[in-house]
């Protein structure tokens, strides 16, 4: 009797494979259980070959999985194409009226479940996405839920649908529910369904649930894979959350609407992914001159150029570390989770009127769009917020905007407020703001200015990065390897280790999150004194393997890298694990 | 209207522009000045958002609040600020490779919008800071530093995009006639909506074809003339014209709301000032995930 | 005697002090002498200060002087501002007319060579740059030349101009020459005249020249310092050169115009300075993936944002190393000289198209608007052009323009060849082109495809670095100090080594030139073997430092950084030599 | 014109088209290949040049060069492309959020310079492959993804910024009728400069609003009135209908020198056909410097 197991649906795109997934996930999620789910699609609206990974636990889950016991598959590539992750012995779940699975086919061992889905699901709709409903009734049956959870969860799902809607769905739910009674063996789990509902996120809809906590009043995005899913939250929520959401011509446009907002005082954020940022870089650095507040996400994608936008990769850390031109500080930050991105949003925030810069969130595709569950106690709503420093009328005298201070950060005045009026400009200027690049720069006096404002603005980063929590080891001290890795596949690591202690061998983990500033000291002392480490990231070069050497000299000389645009497996840091400690 | 001195000097910064003694944006600046003292409007709450070139300069030498941005991006700023902030009076001040050159997309766009800003392009027909090149409206011909056998591009007609843009005030002043620019800003200013004032503001030192005695010998007001600023085919018609005579004053003028008004959750207040989420907002929120 | 002098020439922005600069240059360098030439102005087109300072020496020279011997000011400015560079002992040329020197202003001991400039000036125009021409009349006499050399030099500056013009400045030069003879004892310098003419150039031109040279028929170009004067020297000599330049709406349209002109077959670049590259970093990506060959120039100035637009810095490295989202081959390359500019220019084209990809050449304000003297066989006109694999009708059959090689490098087919037609697209494609990012990708037979392209690109730097020249140490090896520099700063460090060896200290040098890939070997053998190691550039974070740590572990402790707009100069590099190597 | 199937098929690439069934985007691409084929081109000859969004996969799926780039950067690649090798006819097909979204600048500075290139744009008022949000031709009051109660912005009328812009071809077709569609690709391409084609290419799966049905009920075609295209108010007026009627076809046509023909050295032969410089040419010029 097994506590887990993961589910793959498969089919063509238009199939509703999507919405088949989530209504597997909100099933279990509702019902006490864990999920993880994560989505394989292409960038082409209809036709590519597209899948949804289920996995369901008793327990916190940190993957997918790197294999599926059970594959429900709509069509025969899902036998073609995904027979390769299909547990040995696994079940597969199809209609043998659509296809046959020829002997040939048969590369590993593996029951059949037959349904006819289609014959099932012609007797309430000529819509073909109804045999996905026959299905999970059948998985509902499967997985020892009774019919009524299902039910429920159609109820819900299709709640602002007629009534005739709602009931096709449930006699067909009913229908596969009961075929699979009478004809086929439940699973062997032993899923407990008496915990409490949990919640179910994906990581973009968590950082911009934590934005919204955070006070974020504006959005602004030009859509782009795989940052759209937060655009469309908060432009499904801006009424209800008093927010404005503004999708402008393109990504320039977006990032200086969203210095404009700041500047005249609201929270305000843009999202966007690789190709998006590139346009966005000469704004960077014009929030961090200006001293203006903003977050940026950037969700990573497949690259270079468009490359593969439906795919994951980890591979924009030089960029966003090298974006805009000059020395000045900004903030990069890599949630290790769903939950860490709702909790990095409203930090984002917090740091960046504090410090009135711009903090950068570098989310992947992987961690974008996978599907977690959290116990409802997980996301705190009384978060602290901080603004920072900003002037009200009359509590200061001799107002200077870019005031030469001790940790960098100089009173903020917002437009509207009276006597502290003042221009922000990207020219180099003086305390007052007024511009040295003009008729003064060169002169020895502006030699002066120049040094001490740019100096004044790099200690900000010296400050910070003092209040940031520095990375720990995870894990015994004295363990044989030690893995490194950062914002999506932290968690990828965590369940590595499980397997390699369940073969006896011993190793911790350092998660990064913050990338820029970097724990130098800390994470220079950890790596020297592991035996021997590794580092996992989603990219050719080993990009945050570069940035640490940068800052600690330090070469981690075993890496797990990918870069075809799947997300790395457990299986993967595993097996490499293995050898490194073997060798 | 009579307006004190006192009133002007509101609006004069401290900084003495640093422009070419008799550069055209010197009574740009004068008219602005101007045009903010007679609406008796307060420095606090004006926001003036530039770009970059000589003509951007503009915000550091008056009292309000300013924004110098990056060249190109000031519209996208001015608008965003806007929306955060409607009680804010927001002017743009560029120039015409920054408003209408790198600028374009978000010209074009910002007039979709239709938000209560006003954009004065300091049009010299050239590019004034990086000391000469051709600009979008050079004219054919002109001979600069990275056109030294004359440009080849035509010109782009900004008066003639805006109507086709679907800006609602599209008017075009001339530095050497503060008063009737001064006019043509106020009147800018106190429209609902987008509007542009695109100035003929000679550099002195780059444009020697463009001078002030070259527009001088060309200008007529429309005002003068029995021109309909309603009637956007008449306005067309005479965006188009542009050689022994070059019509100044009102193109054309209509009403649509603001992009300000398009806000439900701004009609009770500006966005500054609308509340953090209370903690039943976003329990209430937060139950969309379970 | 001295075979060396630096003469400064300061007064306010229109003041014509640029042509009065050029004037001396000229007339130094055509009459045998080595000079090196450097102004400081600002981002105001009237009204700031500003100078010009010329260096003139029998010898090559790397640096135009830390100080001063003589300042030729037309106002007071140049007391107040300038005096801090001026020798103890130098001379001060001035019209007592126009100013008056206090005696507190008197800061330091130096000669007052009064000349009525104005006076003299007036006798033949109104016009007040006349001034200028008295007071090289008068230099010239102080440097022993003859009149006629100035009257040749007036001749040929004013060649097109009309005689009257001529003949006014020849006046005016003959009266400053006459006054000088006739009331000032000439400089204690020792000038050889006899040598042959030089070449002076500014490192933009020698760059623009070298392209020229190199074959580039197109040239793309939005105005900006200062990069602005490439695209002015293409302009002019467009239609000698028999090349096309535009200067369309933003550095965006730039670069992908300089990707369509190098689609279509001609050798194409493009110039920016830092904000404008920002614009560019997408295309980078796209120049990449295509695999475009395509030439980026950035010519670094003070950042950050629009920060100090007629300032040098080097602070820009990480901006074009991080261009462009996702992992792809790049390559940059930071000249070293004027000269260097030249050679840097072609072989960029050269890289370009032999490994088909972009290549960023970074310069500085510093490096892009210093005149150097070169001697005329220094440029060698007779270069190597290798535009790498292009194929001709029916050279190959089976035609893949993606075709995967142990180099990486694919036949290139330009349009309108019969035969290869193909789409170069920025998805991830086949070997034929064909896109994998839609219907096919994640699958798992394109899992491998994507990983063969990812390494194909990523194998062009590998064959690239073998082939290019790897740095050496200049210097004995044993030296007590091993300097480290790039690009601009690699001359000042020259200087700084002689002082340092005048003063009983042994140091070398080791210059970098190519940046990207680096020869992480090679480096890091060097600095293992340095007793003491030091770096200079002029920037806050020490850039090319964290690179070289970041691909050798090694951190070069020393470090001389500046980043208030002015060049390092030798003094800066040759007191923190001292320091460290007596601490 | 006669026109065997084999004609066509020679612009017919080995590559299924992507598009969902019913896209717009397969008319657009029938009437491509049939205007190339009725012009006699070779596949050799053609380069077309695309942007980002499910319109711009289009050169995949013909036979002749193509170059597809980033999102909205078609159009300056297209004129590089043209400027060095004139010989080619160089197509551009993009979408309306790549076109005239974060495109808008280099469509209105292109027109400037009038190159002999022919644009495409398939106008599905949504953003098709980015899976339905707003685009800049959307309605006002369109539900999408990104604007889930309406659109505020109002739409941009290419139509009409194309004539104010300068182009010297301003079409619009409708892929529901290929062969008017066809027929002005076709003389798109043989107009000597640069031609705007919009074309309403509805995007079956995600703009439910302008389907097929709601363009056919509407549009009529200006060839049918008594419209003439060389009279630019005329067209200017036409361009602003767009409600219960709205017209398709030639809207404005005039003739202007094209960029190519302002390049005097151009006129020898294609720049990628011009030699290196010679020994001698290049010591001249170094001579300058001495
Ligand atoms: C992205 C970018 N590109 C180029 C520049 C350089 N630049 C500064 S001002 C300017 C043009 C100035 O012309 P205009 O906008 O007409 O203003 P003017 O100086 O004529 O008033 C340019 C190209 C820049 N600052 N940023
Ligand atoms: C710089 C950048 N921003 C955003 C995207 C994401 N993106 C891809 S296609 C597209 C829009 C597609 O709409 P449209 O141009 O109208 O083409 P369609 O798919 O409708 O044919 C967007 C925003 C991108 N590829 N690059
Ligand atoms: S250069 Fe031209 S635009 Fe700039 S300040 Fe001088 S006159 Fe004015
Ligand atoms: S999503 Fe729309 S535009 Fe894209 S292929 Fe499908 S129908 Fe065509
Ligand atoms: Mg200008
Ligand atoms: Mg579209």
């Amino acid at each position: 009797m097994n506590n887990s197991l993961a589910l793959r649906i498969a089919g063509a795109a238009g199939d509703g494979i999507e919405s088949a997934g989530e209504m597997v996930i909100k099933l279990c999620s509702r019902n006490g259980l864990h999920v993880f789910a994560f989505r394989g699609y292409q960038s082409v609206i209809r036709g590519g070959h597209v899948w949804y990974q289920i996995r369901i636990s008793n327990d916190k889950l940190f993957h997918f999985g790197d294999m599926f016991d059970v594959l429900i598959t709509l069509n025969k590539d899902g036998i073609t194409e995904d027979m390769p992750w299909l547990k040995e012995g696994g079940i597969v779940i199809y209609d043998p009226k659509k296809f046959e699975i020829r002997d040939n086919e048969k590369v590993k061992k593996f029951l059949e479940y037959k349904i006819p889905l289609q014959e099932i699901a012609r007797r309430f709709s000529t819509l073909s996405v109804i045999q996905n409903v026959v299905a999970i009734g059948a998985f509902t049956y499967l997985i020892k839920l009774p019919i009524e959870a299902l039910e429920n969860q159609i109820r819900e799902t299709f709640g602002d649908k007629s009534k005739e809607i709602i009931e096709m769905n449930l006699n067909a739910a009913r229908a596969g529910y009961e075929y699979a009674k009478n004809n086929l063996a439940p699973l062997a789990i032993n899923f407990d369904y008496s915990k409490k509902k949990r919640l179910t996120m994906a990581g973009n809809i968590a950082l911009a649930f934590g934005a919204y906590r955070a006070g974020c009043k504006f959005y602004a995005a030009y859509p782009m894979t795989p940052a759209s899913s937060i655009l469309h939250w908060f432009a499904e929520h801006a009424p209800k959350g008093k927010m404005l959401v503004v999708q402008p011509e393109d990504e320039i446009s977006v990032i200086n609407m969203t210095i404009g907002a700041a500047l005249a005082g609201v929270r305000a954020m843009c999202g966007t992914s690789g190709g998006g940022f590139a346009l966005m870089t000469e704004a960077i650095g014009l929030a961090a001159m200006t001293e203006t507040p903003i977050v940026v996400v950037e969700s990573q994608r497949g690259g270079p150029s468009t490359g593969l936008p439906t795919k994951t990769e980890q591979a924009d850390v030089f960029q966003v570390l090298g974006a805009g031109q000059g020395d000045f500080p900004k903030v990069i930050i890599a949630p290790t989770s769903v939950k860490d991105c709702y909790y990095t949003a409203i930090e984002a925030f917090n740091i960046a009127e504090r410090y009135q810069l711009p903090v950068i969130i570098l989310l992947d595709l992987y961690l974008s769009e996978r599907i977690e569950t959290l116990d409802p106690d997980e996301i705190n709503l009384d978060v602290k917020i901080d603004r920072g420093w900003i002037v009200k009328e009359g509590e200061i005298k001799d107002y200077k905007r870019y005031m030469i201070t001790e940790n960098g950060v100089s009173p903020r005045a917002l437009p509207g407020t009276a006597g502290y009026m003042h221009v922000a400009a990207s020219d180099e200027h003086d305390e007052k703001g007024n511009l040295v690049s003009d008729v003064l720069a060169g002169l020895p006096s502006m030699l002066k200015i120049r040094k001490a404002m740019m100096e004044k603005r790099m200690r900000k980063l010296e400050y910070l990065i003092k209040e940031l929590p520095a990375p720990r080891l995870q894990g015994p001290e004295d363990a044989d390897l030690t893995i490194v890795s950062w914002g999506s596949t932290c968690f990828t690591v965590k369940e590595a280790i499980k397997m390699l202690e369940e073969n006896g061998i011993v190793a911790n983990s350092l998660e990064l999150k913050y990338l820029y500033p970097m724990h130098a000291k800390e994470i220079s002392e950890i790596l020297s004194n592991a035996k021997r480490t590794m580092i996992v990231e989603s990219n050719y070069t080993s990009q945050v393997g570069r940035l640490i050497r940068m800052f600690t000299g330090i070469n981690i000389e075993n890496k797990v890298l990918r870069y075809d645009g799947e997300p790395i497996t457990p299986i993967d840091v595993y097996e490499r694990a293995i050898e490194v400690v073997k060798k | 209207m009579t307006l004190a001195v006192a009133d002007i000097r509101k609006f004069v910064g401290e900084i003495r522009p640093d422009w070419c003694p008799g550069c055209g944006d010197f009574g740009v600046l004068n008219a602005l000045q101007r045009a903010l003292a007679e609406l008796r409007l307060e420095p606090k709450d004006v926001l003036i958002v530039s770009g970059i070139g000589c003509s951007s300069n503009l915000p550091g030498f008056t009292t309000t609040y300013g924004f110098h941005g990056i060249h190109g991006r000031a519209l996208p700023v001015a608008t965003a600020a806007k929306l955060a902030n409607h009680k804010l009076e927001v002017v743009v001040t560029v120039g015409d490779g920054d408003g209408y050159g790198i600028g374009m997309g978000h010209f074009i766009h910002v007039m979709r919008r239709n938000p209560d800003i006003t954009m004065i392009v300091m049009d010299n027909q050239i590019y004034g800071l990086t000391t000469g090149q051709a600009s979008p409206t050079s004219l054919q011909g002109h001979k600069t530093k990275s056109t030294p056998y004359g440009v080849i591009d035509e010109p782009i007609n900004p008066i003639a995009l805006a109507i086709a843009g679907g800006a609602t005030y599209v008017a075009r002043g001339f530095s050497g006639d503060p008063a009737h620019l001064a006019m043509l800003i106020k009147n800018g200013i106190l429209h609902k909506g987008f509007a542009l004032i695109d100035v003929f503001s000679p550099c002195v030192t780059f444009n020697k074809l463009n001078t002030y005695d070259w527009f001088r010998q060309r200008i007529y007001k429309l005002e003068e003339t029995g021109h309909d600023p309603r009637d956007i085919d008449a306005a067309f018609k005479k965006a188009r014209e542009f050689g022994p005579k070059i019509p100044i004053g009102l193109f054309y003028v209509t009403e649509k709301p603001t992009y300000t008004e398009y806000f439900e959750i701004l009609k009770d207040k500006p966005l500054v000032e609308q509340p953090m989420p209370s903690l039943e907002e976003a329990k209430e929120i937060l139950e969309e995930f379970l």
